[in-house]
């Protein structure tokens, strides 16, 4: 006779699994990683390769023999991590520092905590930090879209947000739009800026094409995006002198890479809708507030870490709407 | 305005905790559940306010005056010490339940030194009465801030599998590492 | 500069001696009384918080300890006798001796004498493999080999033995918390009486059913026969639900009763070999 | 049409409804029978037959024992074997009758005839009593005696009868295959019902993968007070709560009873237990029952006499085919699985599903990686990764404020889960302990 | 009675170390701090012997004090040490020593208090870059306190623009008290 | 007691900052360099051995209810002393460890010894004790001083090693917090060795 297998139920399962997940991720990270090595060619080819190939080593390496368990290097996660990673540093940066900074994403930002699902802070974000706080110089030495063939020694310069936080000093927004890059190349990514931030058109697609797959759903992108627009929007309007008009916050710096791809990362952004919405308020409302009153031109990666770090408490007091607590008659 | 200054500085900027360094032995202790986090600020903020306020006056109405400006130290601990007692036994006698939610946190806060960190910082940052009273209202809230999202955070590694040797103590301080970075992003907002 | 010395005297004294004073009065008109001793106790306790005690912490069995008239059940496994009698000397009375115990698997049930008919691919606790169905092996009371017990074990005393598909108890290292006797679904562990050098007999099998139906499931199972019962000199073992149980507190490891059980069940175990003269073996009494 | 569904939650696994449209097919009688006496929530029923003793077809052989609980029959007729305890579907072992087939010998106050009753001339009193002695049960899967249900508690106001006609598991088809076969019947058995609980409206919600079923109550309904709803795919529709909303917009409170909405739920086939009672004196014996798999040689719906061995179903169906690794008693979402073929079939159970190696086993548990998935297809609004996580470190007391005795062990969780996290296994251990300490509670 | 009378000689015999600790450091004190301005001094105007520190003039600018002092030899003036301050720092407020020459050019500057980040800020202090270095000998009448960024003639240290232009702040408000006081 | 065990628990067993964890703030507070968290550790340490001793001596004429503010009062003079001493001789390294100076007074540790050990102990072993306490803490101070000033100025004791910056993060606020982490993890991996 067989033997039977005997479990609870249910018995049948989705053929959705965590692996499908991350690698459906990769897939919409696609088009911005085209744009990205097309305007920044060999840099941002290294840099890319550099930081997936350590947060996979880091990874294996520390599970192997750190924690002794069983490696899920191969799971996407850290493929993920390395990718955005490379995404938000400078396509000139040294090779080294990009391993520093993987090390620091996957071994301070990951598996500290037990590695993947445990973790508070995004990973590749804690990796950035870590290199933008250490390394201040390299990481605020943007290189200039188009050139194929130069690495480190790239020509570099500001990126719009940059400009704007300089400018600002003894000049009117005015004065400074028409040196920052039009509208279109804005849309398109031909700027300066972390190598995957550039194309907001690529990753937007990216954004459409996860939503799609239901890998994340519309609460946290569109409450960012639309709260940045929002706060600007009413900054612009009482002074447009002191303010860069809505559009051109959202389609610089970090924040549609940040709102699309890293405040949405699963484990560390709240579980229901409404608190994806806080979430999304929040980091859009501190975004802001870095950006136009803070030291620092770009205020997501900031943003989105501190968010991270209020996710647990979001959790406990917000609550998905329970069946049966109100009774209506109909 | 410039008290709205004050206090976002002192919540946000150079937070006690994750910027000044003050107050961590209760910071890492007290912080595992959220509960105990938000009775720990109630005791802390009533305690710092009151402590800045007297200590204040008698800086300005006896030390000073009197050129005793380096018995600060001295006349600060006990000044708190007596306060944090005397605030003890009578929350103890009037209001039982009160004292149940926040007074088994005052002994703990006789050695903060937060509180007697923000009475000196007071004195030292030449604020006027008001000011500094405002100022521990700060930090009293960026302490809070920072305990009591500290605490969910452990809140929820309670329930994950952190490795053992990272467990507790260090856990808590790489959090607390990863929060103070996070933090920097506020500098230069005010 | 004597000025200064002077004033300094006198504006600390004059702080120390107000908040003295104040405190002094405030502490009269507000007096609440609290038992010093609570705390002197709760010093002498390992403060592991294990909860062996059946409290829910150190501080809380202090103050059982400090308050109610009779100490009987009241007890500190992690800390033994030796606790016991400090925190005794401490409040002026005398603790109540207990033999040590320590935690005894009473299940045998190993895949050779429990042939395993199905395969459980549920979560792999006992605590949910027991509330689903009968197990691998279909002893309705067998073990789950799911390793709770393991789980709970504070002091790394219990492991799956990977062969047997049991758990097994390091002795050195059990304190006798009982926490595995609560955590097992089926209470097969019981806590039992630490012989010299670890001997121990017992019933490993705690089937209550019907003879015929338990040995069915597994050649190893006590069919409630009840012939270790009738040889007992002690009055040790009691039958009840088909099932024979020593107790260990009576047993004086005399060796009588292993030898009838007719299914093997009675272990024996850290015994020397024993020697080919039948006659009855001297009693040997554990301290 | 429109469609409606309940609002919060759900998912849609694959139908496999491969015995949809098949006729019922009555199994021939096996050579023996063991009928448990405990089939219901509730008390089990006391044993008034003895070995050796003659029993005809609808003879009682166990009685109710207290308010919670029915009678039970013999299911054939022929010799008491031996009344003792059997292995059941869970393993363990259960008192129940085992009884030797011979003849087909039946009680004869049990009409046999084919002839529609439509009219019930008794009262609401006398229908729950005939209900009871005929011990019928929720066949909907809780086997909870209905005449409980029937009788609506005071200060409570039935409005509406609800008759469920979901079958909103993949796989069965027994509840589709008695609204074709036996609509007129069922009908009667909802008028019954009607009377029983005293209310004047009724509807019967049927899934829009049953577009046939849904045509031909409609067709039999029409001119009555019953009416026939088409529901919108989605699982877990059958869930009472659920089905009530998607329904009425009503939603049974935390802790209520869809009767605290004004509200009763019946299944189909308890419908058709319910006519067969009260108009044919015809006490609860038999049942339909779908047997499925894959590999399965011939799908099949079987009227089966309750206490027919499950692997005597298989082997009508085609015997068990070679790849089986998991026998299902129910369907695949919220069904049992079997350690054995060797236990009989018993009123509530709605199929027999066999299960390949490839489908069988679960895949790897992962970490979670808070993907929310489990909180989105939660019908009740709970929390399962929290539910689980809370379970593992035995935090009950924290559990219960989450409201984990809400769940209703749908297992869209556990589905849903890219983790493959046995997220339902944890809350159903979590609210077991929560319902002890509940219970402690209220004994101190 | 035994407690207060225990608790008031602990008291005084406590109050009585500090005192005569005070009483002793005092001057130690007094001296340390004024070493530490005249070294300040001594940088920004090399050469003096009175004690500059107490040919002390006060002005008030911006709602703070700017302290200027006096460096001879002999009977000749050095130049004018210009005590000056900036709230614009990366880190809040920072005091500068300016030393100005006769005519009005800078001698050379130093950093009397500073909490910018180390290894980026600091490296306005002397010595840990050549930032301060530009400044020396130049008259910020034809040398634009500002940097090139803002189109001033000042070179900002790498990675720190803010630092640099509070610097430039501070420098700025030395040369209007220095005017002033003229 | 034997003196060495009872200096030398307070070394590693009863390590202040690695094992009871108290005296956090300084401790995280001063150390952005090795001299730093040295000399703030020497300070620390006077004023444990100098308030165990008075404690010791004055045991026995303390009454129970006025013993804690008697002995706040000790520690704070003798704080005193050190916040005036250094200030006169020691002006640089005044300034560096600031706040923490007079914060000495509300360490755990000092008050923390003088009720658990020097209340109840001799002269001697109570001048050991705080002596070993202090040298523990200043052990641990220099230590994670030298850490962070290796890893973000590339320095040891003002010696530079390499030229140019290093992980300037570990001389910020995250990186005292951080270093102290893992510091304490390579302490739990150290005893589970030793285990
Ligand atoms: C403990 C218990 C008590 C119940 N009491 C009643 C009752 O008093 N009245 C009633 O109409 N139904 C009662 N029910 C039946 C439920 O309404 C419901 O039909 C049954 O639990 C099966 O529903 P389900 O399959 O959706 O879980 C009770 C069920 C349980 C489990
Ligand atoms: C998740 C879930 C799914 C269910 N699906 C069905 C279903 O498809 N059909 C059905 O009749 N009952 C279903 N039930 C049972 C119903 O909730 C309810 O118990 C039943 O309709 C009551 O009728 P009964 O007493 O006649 O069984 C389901 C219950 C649950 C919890
Ligand atoms: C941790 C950290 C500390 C910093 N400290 C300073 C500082 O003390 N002074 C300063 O001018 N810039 C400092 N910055 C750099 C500025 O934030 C930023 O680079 C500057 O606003 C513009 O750079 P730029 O000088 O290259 O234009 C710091 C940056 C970081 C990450
Ligand atoms: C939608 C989505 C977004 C993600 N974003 C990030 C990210 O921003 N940074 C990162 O390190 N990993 C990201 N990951 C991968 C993974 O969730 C992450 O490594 C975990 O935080 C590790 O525990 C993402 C995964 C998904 C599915
Ligand atoms: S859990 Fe069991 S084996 Fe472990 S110490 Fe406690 S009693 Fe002994
Ligand atoms: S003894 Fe009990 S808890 Fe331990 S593995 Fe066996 S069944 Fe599980
Ligand atoms: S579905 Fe699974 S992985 Fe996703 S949140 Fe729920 S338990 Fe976690
Ligand atoms: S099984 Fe329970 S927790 Fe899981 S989805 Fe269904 S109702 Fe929600
Ligand atoms: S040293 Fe303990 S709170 Fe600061």
């Amino acid at each position: 006779m067989n033997k039977f297998i005997v479990s609870p139920s249910p018995h049948t399962y989705t053929d959705e699994s965590v692996p499908k997940l991350m690698y459906g991720v990769i897939i919409s990270l696609l088009p911005a990683l085209a744009v990205s090595v097309w305007f920044f060619g060999i840099g941002m080819i290294v840099v890319t390769s550099v930081s997936i190939a350590s947060c996979i080593l880091f990874e294996y390496l520390i599970q192997r023999y750190m924690m002794k368990v069983k490696p899920s290097h191969l799971d996407g996660s850290a493929l993920i991590t390395g990718l955005l990673l490379a995404f938000c540093l400078p396509a000139n940066i040294p090779f080294w520092m990009v391993m520093i900074g993987a090390l620091a994403a996957v071994g301070i930002g990951k598996m500290t905590f037990g590695g993947l699902g445990n973790n508070i802070f995004n990973p590749a974000l804690v990796g950035r930090v870590f290199l933008f706080i250490s390394f201040p110089v390299a990481m605020t030495a943007w290189p200039e879209a188009g050139q194929w063939m130069q690495y480190t020694d790239a020509v570099t310069g500001a990126t719009p947000l940059g400009m704007m936080k300089e400018g600002l000093a003894f000049k009117t927004v005015g004065e400074i739009m028409p040196e920052v890059p039009s509208f279109l190349h804005l849309l398109s990514g031909k700027m300066m800026g972390s190598s995957g931030e550039v194309s907001a058109l690529a990753l937007l697609v990216g954004m459409l094409y996860m939503m799609y797959r239901k890998i994340i759903s519309w609460h946290i992108p569109v409450s960012i995006l639309a709260t940045v627009f929002v706060f600007t929007g009413v900054l612009w309007l009482a002074n447009p002198d002191r303010f860069a008009d809505p559009l051109f916050h959202l389609l610089t710096g970090g924040l549609m890479l940040g709102a699309i791809f890293m405040a949405t990362d699963y484990v560390t952004s709240p579980m229901t809708h409404k608190g994806m919405i806080i979430y999304g308020v929040g980091i859009g409302v501190v975004t802001v507030l870095i950006r136009t009153f803070g030291a620092y031109p770009e205020g997501v990666q900031f943003a989105i870490l501190i968010f991270n770090g209020f996710t647990p408490l979001i959790n406990k007091f917000v609550k998905p709407k329970r069946f049966g607590k109100e009774v209506s008659r109909g | 305005m410039e008290y709205v200054i004050i206090i976002i500085a002192a919540v946000f900027v150079s937070n006690i905790v994750l910027n000044q360094f003050l107050g961590i032995c209760p910071f890492i202790v007290v912080s595992s559940k959220v509960e105990t986090a938000i009775g720990m600020t109630g005791a802390v903020t009533f305690v710092m306010v009151i402590s800045t306020l007297v200590t204040y006056l008698i800086y300005q109405s006896v030390l000073v005056p009197l050129e005793l400006v380096y018995m600060r130290t001295i006349t600060f601990i006990l000044v708190i010490a007596s306060l944090v007692q005397l605030v003890e036994i009578i929350l103890k006698k009037i209001s039982p339940p009160l004292y149940q939610a926040l007074g088994i946190f005052l002994p703990l806060i006789t050695t903060n030194c937060a509180v007697l960190g923000v009475a000196v910082l007071a004195v030292q940052k030449d604020f006027n009465l008001l000011e500094s009273t405002v100022f521990a209202i700060g930090n009293a809230l960026g302490f809070g801030l920072a305990l009591i999202t500290f605490s969910g955070i452990r809140e929820q590694l309670d329930l994950l599998k952190v490795p053992a040797r990272m467990k507790g103590v260090p856990i808590a301080f790489i959090v607390a590492g990863l929060m103070a970075l996070a933090f920097m992003g506020f500098a230069g907002i005010v | 500069m004597s000025q200064i010395i002077i004033y300094t005297i006198i504006t600390l004294v004059a702080i120390g001696s107000a908040a003295a004073i104040i405190l002094y009065f405030v502490a009269q008109k507000f007096n609440v009384y609290e038992d010093p001793r609570i705390d002197e106790v709760e010093a002498v306790l390992p403060a592991a918080n294990c909860g062996g005690c059946g409290f829910p912490g150190c501080r809380n069995f202090a103050e059982t300890l400090v308050k109610s008239e009779s100490w009987e059940d009241l007890f500190c496994p992690v800390g033994g006798n030796e606790t016991m009698a400090s925190v005794a000397t401490l409040l002026g009375r005398e603790a109540i001796e207990q033999a040590p115990r320590v935690a005894v698997i009473r299940c045998n049930g190993t895949p050779e004498f429990r042939p395993r008919f199905n395969e459980y691919d549920g979560a792999p606790t006992c605590a949910i493999a027991h509330s689903l169905y009968s197990g691998e092996g279909g002893c309705p009371h067998g073990c789950l080999g799911e390793g709770d017990c393991v789980v709970v074990c504070a002091f790394d005393a219990i492991h799956m033995d990977p062969v047997t598909d049991l758990p097994v108890v390091v002795d050195d290292k059990c304190t006798a918390c009982g926490a595995c006797v609560d955590a097992c679904p089926r209470n097969i562990i019981e806590l039992r009486k630490k012989n010299k050098k670890d001997r121990k007999i017992y019933v490993s099998c705690i089937n209550e059913e019907k003879g015929a139906v338990a040995k069915k499931n597994c050649s190893v199972a006590c069919i409630g026969c009840s012939k270790c019962f009738k040889v007992c000199p002690y009055e040790a073992i009691t039958m009840e639900n088909n099932l024979a149980f020593i107790d260990s507190d009576k047993c004086k490891l005399c060796r009588k009763c292993a030898p009838e059980c007719p299914t093997d069940s009675i272990l024996e175990l850290h015994f020397p070999p024993k020697k080919e003269i039948t006659e009855p073996v001297e009693a040997e009494v554990s301290e | 049409m429109n469609l409606k569904t309940f609002s919060r939650g759900g998912v849609h696994p694959p139908e496999h409804k491969l015995s949809s449209g098949l006729a019922i097919e009555e199994l021939p009688l096996p050579e023996v029978v063991v009928i448990p006496v405990s089939q219901h929530l509730g008390a089990p029923a006391k044993v008034i037959v003895d070995r050796g003793d003659q029993v005809k077809i609808g003879q009682v052989i166990a009685q109710s024992e207290g308010f919670v609980s029915t009678n039970i029959h013999s299911s054939v007729s022929g010799k008491v074997l031996k009344v003792d305890k059997f292995m059941d579907s869970s393993g363990y072992r259960k008192m129940a009758v085992q009884i030797q087939v011979e003849g087909e010998d039946w009680e004869e106050t049990i009409d046999r005839t084919d002839d529609l009753v439509r009219n019930t001339v008794l009262k609401s009193e006398a229908i729950r009593k005939k209900i009871l002695e005929a011990g019928i049960v929720g066949l909907g899967g809780a086997t909870f005696p209905t005449h409980v249900k029937l009788m609506v508690p005071k200060g409570k106001i039935a409005e509406y009868l609800i008759i469920n006609g979901v079958e909103c598991e993949p796989y069965l088809t027994a509840d589709h295959a008695l609204m074709m076969q036996r609509t007129e019947e069922v009908f009667a058995g909802i008028l019954v019902l009607m009377k029983g609980l005293g209310v004047e409206k009724a509807i019967v919600g049927i899934e829009n993968n049953k577009p046939d079923a849904i045509l031909k109550m409609k067709q039999v309904a029409k001119g009555s007070k019953v009416q026939v709803q088409g529901l919108k795919v989605k699982y877990p529709q059958g869930g009472e709560k659920q089905l009530v909303q998607a329904l009425l917009k009503r939603e049974v409170p935390s802790g209520g009873l869809p009767i605290d909405v004004g509200v009763v739920v019946f299944n189909v086939g308890t419908a058709l237990a319910a006519y067969d009672a009260v108009n044919k004196n015809r006490p609860l014996i038999d049942r339909v029952v779908t047997v499925t798999g894959k590999s399965l040689e011939k799908p099949s719906n079987f009227l089966v006499r309750i206490g027919t061995p499950v692997s005597y179903l298989v082997e009508k169906a085609g015997g068990l085919p070679g790849d089986t690794a998991k026998v299902i008693n129910g369907g695949p979402m919220m069904g049992k699985a079997l350690s054995t073929l060797d236990v009989p079939v018993v009123k509530g159970s709605s199929g027999i599903l066999l299960i390949s190696e490839a489908e069988a086993r679960r895949k790897e548990v992962l970490p979670c990686i808070r993907c929310t998935k489990c909180v989105t297809v939660c019908p009740m609004g709970l929390e399962p990764y929290l539910m689980m996580s809370l379970s593992e470190k035995a935090r009950y007391e924290r559990m219960e404020s989450e409201k984990v005795l809400d769940c209703i062990e749908c297992g869209s969780c556990s589905y849903t889960c890219p983790s493959s996290r046995p997220l339902l296994d944890y809350i159903r251990l979590g609210k077991a302990e929560v319902g002890k300490i509940m219970r402690a509670r209220k004994a101190v | 009675m035994s407690m207060l009378a225990t608790l008031f000689v602990v008291t005084l015999v406590a109050a009585a170390l500090m005192g005569s600790v005070y009483a002793l450091t005092k001057e130690p004190i007094r001296l340390a701090e004024l070493k530490k301005k005249n070294e300040a001094i001594q940088v920004v105007v090399p050469g003096f012997d009175n004690e500059p520190s107490t040919e002390v003039r006060r002005l008030f600018i911006d709602g703070d004090s700017i302290f200027l002092y006096t460096a001879r030899k002999g009977d000749e003036v050095l130049g004018t040490a210009v005590e000056t301050f900036t709230n614009e720092g990366f880190s809040g407020e920072i005091k500068l020593m300016v030393g100005f020459a006769l005519d009005g050019t800078i001698i050379d500057i130093a950093v009397v208090k500073h909490a910018e980040t180390p290894g980026l800020g600091d490296k306005m202090v002397k010595g840990k870059s050549d930032f301060s270095v530009q400044f020396m000998g130049k008259d910020p009448n034809n040398f634009k306190l500002a940097v090139k960024k803002d189109r001033g003639d000042v070179d900002a240290i790498t990675a720190s623009t803010i630092t640099s232009r509070a610097y430039c702040d501070a420098v700025k408000r030395a040369h209007r008290a220095w005017t002033e006081a003229q | 007691m034997n003196q060495w065990k009872n200096f030398s628990k307070g070394l590693i067993k009863e390590n202040a900052v690695f094992a009871l964890f108290l005296g956090l703030c300084p401790t995280l507070g001063v150390t952005t360099s090795a001299i730093n968290g040295l000399a703030m550790g020497l300070a620390t340490t006077f004023v444990l051995a100098m308030s165990n001793l008075v404690v010791s001596l004055v045991k026995n004429v303390i009454p129970d209810k006025v013993r804690i503010p008697a002995f706040i009062v000790i520690i704070a003079s003798f704080v005193t002393v050190v916040e005036l001493v250094m200030k006169g001789y020691v002006p640089a390294l005044f300034d560096a460890l600031g706040l923490f100076i007079p914060l000495i007074v509300v360490n755990c540790v000092v008050l923390g010894r003088a009720e658990a050990f020097a209340s109840k102990n001799t002269v001697w072993s109570s001048i050991v004790d705080g002596l070993g306490m202090g040298i523990g803490f200043t052990l641990s101070l220099t230590v994670l001083g030298a850490v962070r000033e290796l890893l973000g100025s590339g320095a040891f004791f003002g010696m530079k090693l390499i030229s140019g910056d290093a992980l300037l993060l570990f001389i910020l606020p995250p990186g005292a917090f951080l270093a102290l982490g893992y510091l304490l993890v390579l302490v739990n991996m150290l005893k589970e060795k030793t285990a």
